[in-house]
């Protein structure tokens, strides 16, 4: 997970198809760009725009490996370490949410030590994302400086600041492989447009190497074009497109569903008192049993998902 | 001081028995008095949790221009009673907010010196104001993997800080097990030269007492005590040496109009039972 | 303008009223906000969003000796020269617009040694800015090494990266005394929606240590609110909000009027024969002897108002 | 070398003589012969004037994949006809944009390493590409102080460059009084040892020939003619040696079809009279 250098950095780019063309693809199709072993960034944040459904894809199509970063990680990474798609997660905190308490399926991989949690400050991995946005190799930052945090992250390193002699640290860039990035819309090209909380999404899509977008809708160039300035992540990152209504169920979608809580809370209890053997039927009910993502849904229930739904919309009927 | 201990609704001890409070859990008190703390204009980082009681409590009595910010990305917003957040980062923090921005920009907010308080709550703290909320044990095989800093770190390293918890001695360490969030580090200027000339531990508000911190060694101390609590029974809750002036001061109990908000915000007791 | 220390920064900070409340006030009292020898940036581009009313009144209030900071200089920065209230601007490019060639006015001033423009990449300015908004003392950037441009600007520093070892530019921060930012609309707390082209402005609001913003229009802040991710300018660093219709005339405010290109062909033809003595007319016709801003705009005249908004609304009409 | 020629719509001068071509300005010139070195799918930072014209131009015939970027801030716009913006900083530049970012963030993309080629005009440019829009004469003393750098020096730092200008002795110089935007410096790896390893300068288009630069040396060279033009003529508006190659190629003039489309699209001539 070293720093690129700005040469390969570049040679990365520009071996990729950046043109204006249209990459709407299925689930299973947009699988098979993500390889066992690579770094993979999550767009969202905690039960925000997690992208589940390609998420989902993923672990149903036996990717191992994988080197997962977010700047919140909640239920879904307990579900990749589980699942054995990866072993190793980068991020600033790793539970599924305040309200559910510490993640007994997390603590029974990394303290038997065969996952890997790597913590950094939420800021910091941030700035790791805007560093690598920005083709440089480091932002430099004023946190995590004397901490336990700093002394176990891998690569970050202090400066005296030659302009004012003070002590700065300075955080490698984060260049992913892929980024999975969930949104309310986007043209078939990829132009999305984000509505509400952005997280750290649009440094995401500009630092990685390929960009994966699952989306509520698609929506035509056209109607992009007539608000460019409400486009946030531009097609020329994107590299598949994947229609995906409820894509981040159970999680929320700004404006359009809030999460759905009675399956957090389902989940939750499954994992309680076994947390390995109830991750595992989770998987087993959620992930594989399903034949695709309309299964998955119906798993979780229309009531849910029609109560999910009508608070979600809340924020517009203010 | 003087106008700290004032402005938190603190009286002396020698000024009287205070009048019989109406009935309050822990978590109500600690809101409340971490609520006082708040000043009118101030802008608030807040946690989900007491911190966010505590601000909305701030907000609806003396501070109506108090400045919520969440780590999620939202500046300003009007949370609505009985529908409080999961996380900071979900839309119902943003409910008739002034502004969204990424995480990294309002994270950045903070190292810009846009912060006056951070507010949070904490697992374990020591004797130094350092947090730890990543591992109990040795980190290397730790006996619990703790969820780690989300941005509290960052909060912890670049404001004033506000933490309230439970006043408990497994709480109270001699030394964390390990550093999640900065406070005072090893004491004396050893956080300055570490990095971090700004911000630092400001108060810890328990459900014993109001705690500050040494001006020179940067030890904590006890600035005030809850009514009916003694300086040995905070003693004895606390895992390192403790001073407690003699004319320690001792707080006004939560009245009925801010346990009455309170349970407005929380009708479901989801944080303060 | 030298890089400030943390701590300074962060004290000139807190010493501010950051609060929520009422900043409304006149294009008059706004400009006693100004100082003589104060570091003033403005917002916009070449002829977009240019801060004009409140050049104005600075220079109707005989403000002297700002250093001058934007992403590209227009006339503004000519009447700044010619008036006194500047004699030096940091910028990337100076002149009234490609198609009216060199300034004159810049020539006489700059070739004379009267005034300074001290020149860094358009990229150097934006980074500045940024780094400024980050209360960090530099950013690391990959353009101007090499160059004439990086032997003259001040203060720059190169760094070989301890990362990969490459050679880096440090470029120092700008945290400008004043930003003057001319908006679309924004309520009297200061929050403020941009349509468009956003240039540096957010950078520059985050950067500055206060912010003068003239709006189109004021809005109440229940209309801000109802659409918060549209803010881009947050109250707190606001602290004079003034409303000024046609606020950036002669140049452009995205999505309500294009230039005033007659007005800005009747400047150069003011300037050409006689730069200097050229400004000083135009200042004493536009500047001194209209009595408040809407004479001003009587003065450029009501038809090229009307076809400057005619023309301003076209990126709605198509 | 072969396919860049090809596609550039170069003949070998030995194929015979090109026929008669429609009449046409020098600018028009210099846009048509640009506009061909643009390929479909790429991404191209322009500048106003001839390059905006030559990439609309690229993406109404060969290349309506092309996506234009403003340093305004405008990824992927569609100018309308007879509406060029003033600068690349106005509405005008916006119209059915993809996208709109602030400044910094637009040329961060190249940085980032997004954009393939960078397109601008010149005002002086020397043996090694470097240009100068800063100053003429001393720049302590100027005799001509000019408008600077703009995004030109970002652009000319980050990525492969055309540069489309007139072709006279004054303008094509040993050594530029100042390197407003670097090309490759002095030459050999100097340019990449300053700590610029990407990018650096592709194609001087001039309204005499289409050059390049020795791989090497990283001096310029003359790629190819355009008709009726001799060696001897474009070394004589060369103010420094400037190889030709002895079966050098022979540029196919503008049709009536480029002719025509730019003529839609600068009706008034602003850029091509």
């Amino acid at each position: 997970m070293g720093v690129s250098s700005y040469l390969d950095l570049r040679a990365a780019t520009r071996a990729r198809d950046r043109s204006l063309r249209d990459k709407v693809m299925s689930l299973e199709e947009a699988a098979k760009l993500v390889t066992s072993g690579e770094h993979v960034a999550l767009g969202g944040c905690t039960a925000s725009r997690t992208p589940f459904a390609m998420i989902w894809a993923l672990i149903r199509a036996g990717v191992t490996d994988l080197t997962v970063s977010r700047s919140i990680i909640s239920t879904e990474g307990d579900l990749l370490y589980a699942s054995g798609a990866s072993r190793h997660i980068m991020t600033s905190w790793f539970s599924q949410g305040i309200v559910w308490g510490v993640s007994k399926v997390m603590r029974a991989y990394t303290e038997s030590g065969r996952a890997r949690f790597e913590e950094w400050s939420h800021m910091a991995m941030g700035l790791r994302y805007r560093a690598g946005a920005m083709g440089v190799p480091f932002m430099p930052m004023r946190s995590m400086l004397g901490s336990g945090v700093l002394d176990r992250a891998e690569g970050a390193k202090t400066l005296e600041c030659p302009f004012t002699g003070e002590t700065l640290l300075l955080v490698p860039a984060l260049n992913p492989d892929v980024a999975l990035i969930h949104v309310q819309r986007c043209d078939a090209y990829g132009n999305a447009q984000l509505d509400g909380l952005t997280f750290m999404d649009i440094d995401m899509a500009m630092a990685a190497k390929r960009v994966i977008l699952t989306t509520e809708r698609i929506v035509s160039n056209e109607q992009i074009r007539r608000a460019p300035d409400q486009t946030k992540i531009g097609f020329f990152t994107v590299d598949a497109v994947v229609e995906v209504p409820f894509g981040s169920a159970p999680h929320e979608c700004y404006g359009l569903y809030e999460p759905f809580y009675s399956h957090m809370d389902l989940y939750a209890e499954m994992t309680a008192k076994d947390p390995e053997a109830g991750a595992q039927a989770y998987l087993e009910r959620f992930y594989h049993e399903p034949t695709n993502w309309a299964g998955y849904l119906e798993r979780i229930g229309m009531a849910e998902l029609l109560d999910a739904r009508r608070r979600g919309s809340s924020i517009y009927d203010d | 001081m003087t106008t700290d201990l004032a402005h938190a609704g603190l009286a002396r001890a020698d000024l009287g028995v205070a009048p019989a409070a109406p009935a309050h859990t822990a978590s109500e008190l600690l809101a409340v008095m971490s609520a006082r703390l708040l000043r009118e204009g101030q802008t608030v980082f807040a946690g989900v949790g007491i911190p966010l009681l505590a601000a909305i409590l701030a907000q609806r009595t003396h501070a109506p221009g108090l400045t919520i910010l969440f780590e999620g990305g939202v500046i300003g917003p009007f949370v609505e009673p009985g529908k409080l957040p999961p996380s900071t980062n979900e839309q119902r923090c943003t409910r008739r907010a002034n502004m969204l921005v990424s995480i990294t920009d309002v994270l950045l907010m903070l190292q810009r010196g846009y912060v006056d308080v951070g507010f949070m709550g904490g697992a374990q703290i020591d004797r130094y104001g350092n947090l730890n909320s990543s591992f109990i044990g040795d980190a290397d095989a730790p006996k619990i993997r703790l969820p780690g800093t989300g941005g509290g770190n960052d909060i912890a390293s670049l404001a004033d800080m506000i933490v309230a918890m439970k006043h408990e001695k497994r709480r109270f360490v001699e030394k964390v097990d390990f550093v999640t969030s900065p406070g005072f580090l090893r004491g004396g200027s050893s956080r300055a030269d570490a990095g971090l000339p700004a911000g630092g531990m400001f108060r810890v508000v328990t459900d014993l007492g109001i705690l500050g911190f040494d001006p020179e060694s940067r030890a904590m101390m006890v600035l005030a005590l809850h009514p009916g609590v003694s300086a040995e029974t905070i003693r004895a809750h606390t895992g390192f040496p403790l001073p407690v002036p003699d004319d320690v001061a001792v707080t006004e109990p939560p009245t009925a109009g801010e346990l009455a908000i309170l349970r407005e915000l929380d009708p479901a007791r989801l944080y303060t039972a």
